[in-house]
């Protein structure tokens, strides 16, 4: 097995599914001419031509409407949005349209299409179009698997996954995961590296994965933070706290009976994630966990919480979303 | 207006054009008496005047073509090949035929759209898979001139343009939108310029004139299947009723556009062709009577089709429950 | 004091601010010229003209920039979607550039703009585009402020307090409080009337109304749901069973302290809301509550629980969202 | 390309717009360097080459008129009344001036958008409320080829066009967004024709010579300011540089459009100056010499304010808490 940088395993995926399948098709912004920004797509024109891959022009509603309509007509497409944010420009054909798939009065059958999107963060030069986390929102939606990966590993089985899956699939990637990690207790640039296994696999969606197992608390959490989440973890372990980390990786559908689990075991609860915090995602997380153990919550060492992104828009200020050290500081208030 | 070039069409097909226009004509109507019994109140969006217009292009499309009517002159649908009157009524009578209307993606029919405009990008996308699965199919794309307005029409064009794609976009311009007239929406008459914009080839035609509106659609539906690239197409109406049944219309200046029954297309056709000695007062009744009878059957037999209960279906598609 | 109709004493509300202050405009489609619809802006072209309403092309988004850049100009505009669900249309200019007032790094003054917008419900020919209740999407941005009132009363109040308001908030009315309401343990059409003040009134944003006191549990609702919540209790009463309806009327800003005094009384909790429940507003409400008072949660009597839309598009079936029947069934389940 | 008309502006004009776009290069170029050397990486989106468009624009606004640039010559802005090389100085370098070119809206400044083409709309609120409150103000909005493309861009034209409102949209075409060449995102040179879509005056105008650029402003804003209502200029310019610096251009032909330096706006109107008389080799040494101790001075005066600590302010804007 070779160990990978998570954008190569990013990369990977497509390039694999492409070959697998020729009606899996890609368009979005500089895809070709900047490698997607990060270099997501990088080869990719070079191997399968530009029938395969396609820059458009600056047409957010189009990559919507085109990779719903392609799909209806026999493709596998993935709309690729440069930034999550600029999804929102699309949000009638990805929420209402591809979301709800009410043509008229009747749902119509599969449709095979992947929308892919990367939350910058609180960057550098970011500000809350480039920077926020979309996934509360199109969880909303009746028909949106929603993928949120972490690691290389995952990353690859997960959006193979998706672009199989004969319904809508968003994948929301973290460009965090593409340059940092999560080591011996501290966020490290170029340590989200991984082994990852030189023959085919795939993650199913839908199941969530305990990235450290833990005996005082469970954090469930997703996408970047779960980097967080394991630092804080390793760090709360010398200070004798030991907090379970479950990484959901997909939030839609949404593995219950994991979060469930883990609960019942640690008897406390922490929900970690960088979106917004009013009507975030948490949320629905909790009233699941309710709805499936309905004595759960009430049995709880002591009140369940979420750690998540101000209410406020996303500028340049790290503090604005969980941070290891919040995560720790919270956890040790539960504990 | 560029006069349409003068080729006529046989004999066979303006007389196809004919029992188009007047089963969608009587058809329609039919359809809304039956509902406005049923519901006790007459609604929905009628449209007899411009049915020319879907009519027209429909003719010129194959089976596989991808096709969006504007919804007022949804029931016109029937006339894409593959569909048949059977489907149009089903549809409106609240059956599943073989082939819904609405969603049967094989014959180019991929949904409509509540927000107006959406849909435009979904029929480029359409257009898209057909140039890379080489299927030579072409699109088109019908919307209204109110519709035009909405901002995913840009963008389907941007693309459709740039990337040379095998779609028409027509705008169904009745010079309506709900109450709002063309007056308070543009600086322009002619929206076909649009398409100069693009770098499309683009034309205005009387879409109320059936002949007219055959060649111009022919010509642009013959130049982009060669390979030409998209365009756009202006073709002028009028929206002879409410925007919806029972719309009391208090935004329509009182008498505006009583001339345009003058214009109605079905009348005008058929005068048309009785002049080009395609057309007699018999064959008037003669089909009059075939259609009535085509309709009144094909009714009968949708009525006797059970209502689809596919609410189970429905529930069962959501996603960790409902 | 004169009995009035719901739409009558919205009219009044925004004939009486347009009176008050010069500034307070509106746009939106047909508005003029078919008075909205419903009938919301009857008169208004007479009474003020051309310049103080004007009738929009059919072009959502422009409604979204021009009433933020017209409220920058020094006006107090109020940009009306024709369906609640069309301002998705506008997701970009409504969640990211009014919800989060970003304007590149700095956060701007005061934005004095109301939006406002009309749910259709699962209605005769309604599709979710035209039926679909958007709280719970933007309840998700950090500086909108969401208005959704149930009655003559409160309708005339809160949208002038709305419109008087110097940051951005949202009006989403449904539609069905225009012609029906509850009367007597049934809803019924017309009885959505109310003696309304003739001397001018405002309601506060974020303070909730028990609409009816109760001792067995609370039901949190809000919009339309008030109705059926309201039926649902009278209908209970007869089976001695007392439920107290709480009247959020905003939900954001939340009246956390009005929901906290009800369940701490009641001892049981069941959140209803039209919107679709994944991810829906629900699971906001429960987090405030525990944040607020985290021993409240694992007191409750019986678990708290949530009715919302299923988790399917709004087409024409009235059993997508919650009636007096299903609230009335899951509250003899809890007690 | 229609010839701009031939009267000339004043010997005044013609200099203030030769110091103005020699202190937006060298005033840019300068705070590259600065925030180069605090980040340790060169990056920013920079537009040299492509400042005659705003300045010359700029010249024909007043204080009170509403003004968007587009973001990569957003440097310029200090050119419009109201505002000073110290605001933009300030604003680059994360300080708080009185005017915060960003959000000054009494001086027209209303916030631009991370996605582009969104404030189009803005921009026509700000118009309309101009109308409204009959300020007389002209709003002109600037925004790059690509961002022309996105949907807004046509809503806000159906709007101004419907309400002849008073603004004028510019397209600084530089023939490229990010790394998509104009090749693949058009299937027209002249973007100006888009205006004739909505029924607009529109007008392509080569946008690195500053005299034409400025007599085409010109004669749109008096056209506008008179009441003529809106249109759209589509100004050809050439990003001179990558996108953002540091990207290495991989998309860009090897040499391609090399010979642009040659249209530099700056010796290229320099030179027109000289031959008209109204510049000297002397003036050019003198100016020079002005401008730079002009921005030297101002960044030390900007560099001694304090970094404003807005961060308690800006938590303490949410609703209902963090
Ligand atoms: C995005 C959106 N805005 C508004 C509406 C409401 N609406 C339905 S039909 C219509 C008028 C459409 O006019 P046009 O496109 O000209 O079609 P016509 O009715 O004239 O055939 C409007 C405004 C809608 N369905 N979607
Ligand atoms: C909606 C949206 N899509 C994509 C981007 C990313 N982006 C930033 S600048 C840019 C290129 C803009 O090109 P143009 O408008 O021509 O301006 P130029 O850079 O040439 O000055 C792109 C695609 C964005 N900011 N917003
Ligand atoms: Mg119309
Ligand atoms: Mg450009």
């Amino acid at each position: 097995m070779a160990e990978i940088r998570y954008i190569e395993a990013l990369n990977q995926a497509f390039r694999e599914e492409m070959r697998r399948d020729e009606k899996v098709v890609m368009w979005g912004e500089d895809i070709i001419s900047m490698n997607d920004v990060h270099g997501q797509t990088r080869d990719i024109y070079d191997e399968f031509g530009g029938d395969r891959i396609k820059d458009t022009p600056i047409c957010e509603q189009a990559i919507a409407g085109m990779t719903i309509g392609a799909a209806y007509r026999g493709l596998r497409p993935i709309g690729i949005y440069m930034n999550a944010g600029f999804s929102l420009c699309a949000f009638d054909g990805l929420f209402l349209k591809l979301g709800c798939k009410s043509v008229g009065r009747y749902v119509p059958g599969d449709i095979p299409a992947t929308i892919y999107g990367v939350i910058a963060g609180p960057i550098g030069d970011g500000d809350n179009d480039h920077g926020m986390s979309p996934e509360s929102l199109y969880a909303h939606a009746p028909y949106l698997k929603i993928v949120m990966p972490s690691t290389p590993y995952d990353v690859k089985g997960l959006v193979k996954s998706a672009i199989r899956d004969d319904n809508p699939v968003m994948v929301w990637d973290h460009a965090w995961n593409f340059y940092q990690g999560h080591k011996d207790g501290k966020i490290e640039r170029m340590a989200n590296v991984q082994e990852v296994p030189e023959e085919e696999y795939l993650i199913p969606l839908g199941k969530a994965d305990v990235k450290r197992e833990g005996t005082d608390i469970t954090i469930v959490t997703y996408s970047f933070q779960v980097h967080n989440a394991l630092a804080a973890a390793y760090n709360l372990a010398e200070e004798g706290i030991s907090a379970e980390v479950v990484d959901l990786r997909t939030i839609v559908p949404l593995d219950v009976d994991a979060i469930v689990d883990s609960v019942k075991k640690t008897g406390r609860l922490l929900i970690v994630h960088e979106a917004m915090k009013r009507a975030g995602f948490a949320g629905e997380i909790l009233f699941r966990i309710s709805e499936h153990s309905p004595d759960l919550i009430p049995s709880l060492k002591s009140p369940f919480r979420r750690l998540a992104g101000w209410n406020l828009p996303l500028v340049n200020r790290p503090e604005l979303v969980p941070t290891m050290g919040t995560i720790m500081s919270t956890v040790k208030e539960m504990v | 207006m560029e006069a349409p070039s003068l080729e006529l069409p046989s004999k066979e097909v303006l007389l196809k054009l004919y029992r188009d226009l007047l089963t969608a004509r009587r058809g329609e109507a039919e359809i809304f008496a039956i509902q406005s019994k049923a519901t006790g109140r007459g609604s929905g969006h009628r449209g007899p005047g411009e049915e020319a217009i879907p009519i027209a292009i429909l003719n010129n499309l194959t089976e596989t073509d991808c096709f969006h009517p504007n919804f007022r002159t949804y029931f016109c649908h029937f006339a894409k090949p593959g569909f048949t009157l059977k489907d149009a009524i089903a549809q409106s009578l609240g059956r599943r035929s073989e082939h819904p209307l609405i969603f049967t993606p094989e014959l180019g029919a991929m949904g409509s759209s509540g927000t107006l405009g959406e849909a435009s990008v979904r029929y480029v996308g359409a257009a898209v898979a057909n140039v890379i699965q080489k299927t030579g199919d072409v699109t088109v794309f019908i919307q209204g001139d109110g519709a035009s307005n909405r901002a995913p029409t840009h963008e389907a064009m941007v693309v459709a343009a740039a990337w040379q794609l095998p779609i028409i976009f027509v705008i169904q311009n009745n010079k309506y939108g709900m109450g709002t007239s063309w007056r308070k929406s543009y600086n322009i008459e002619d929206l076909s310029v649009r398409g100069a914009g693009y770098g499309m080839p683009h034309e205005r035609v009387d879409g109320n004139d059936m002949l007219a509106m055959y060649l111009v659609a022919k010509k642009h539906i013959d130049r982009c299947r060669a390979g030409g690239g998209p365009s756009l197409i202006c073709a002028d109406t009028w929206r002879l009723r409410a925007h919806y049944e029972g719309d009391a219309q208090i935004y329509r200046p009182k008498g505006e556009g009583q001339d345009w029954q003058k214009y109605d297309p079905l009348p005008r056709y058929e005068k048309q062709l009785r002049e080009l000695g395609v057309l007699s007062q018999e064959d008037v009744g003669r089909l009059e009577a075939e259609v009535t009878e085509e309709i009144n059957t094909t009714i009968k037999e949708v009525e006797s089709m059970t209502v689809p209960s596919s609410f189970e279906d429905f529930t069962a598609s959501a996603i960790d429950g409902l």
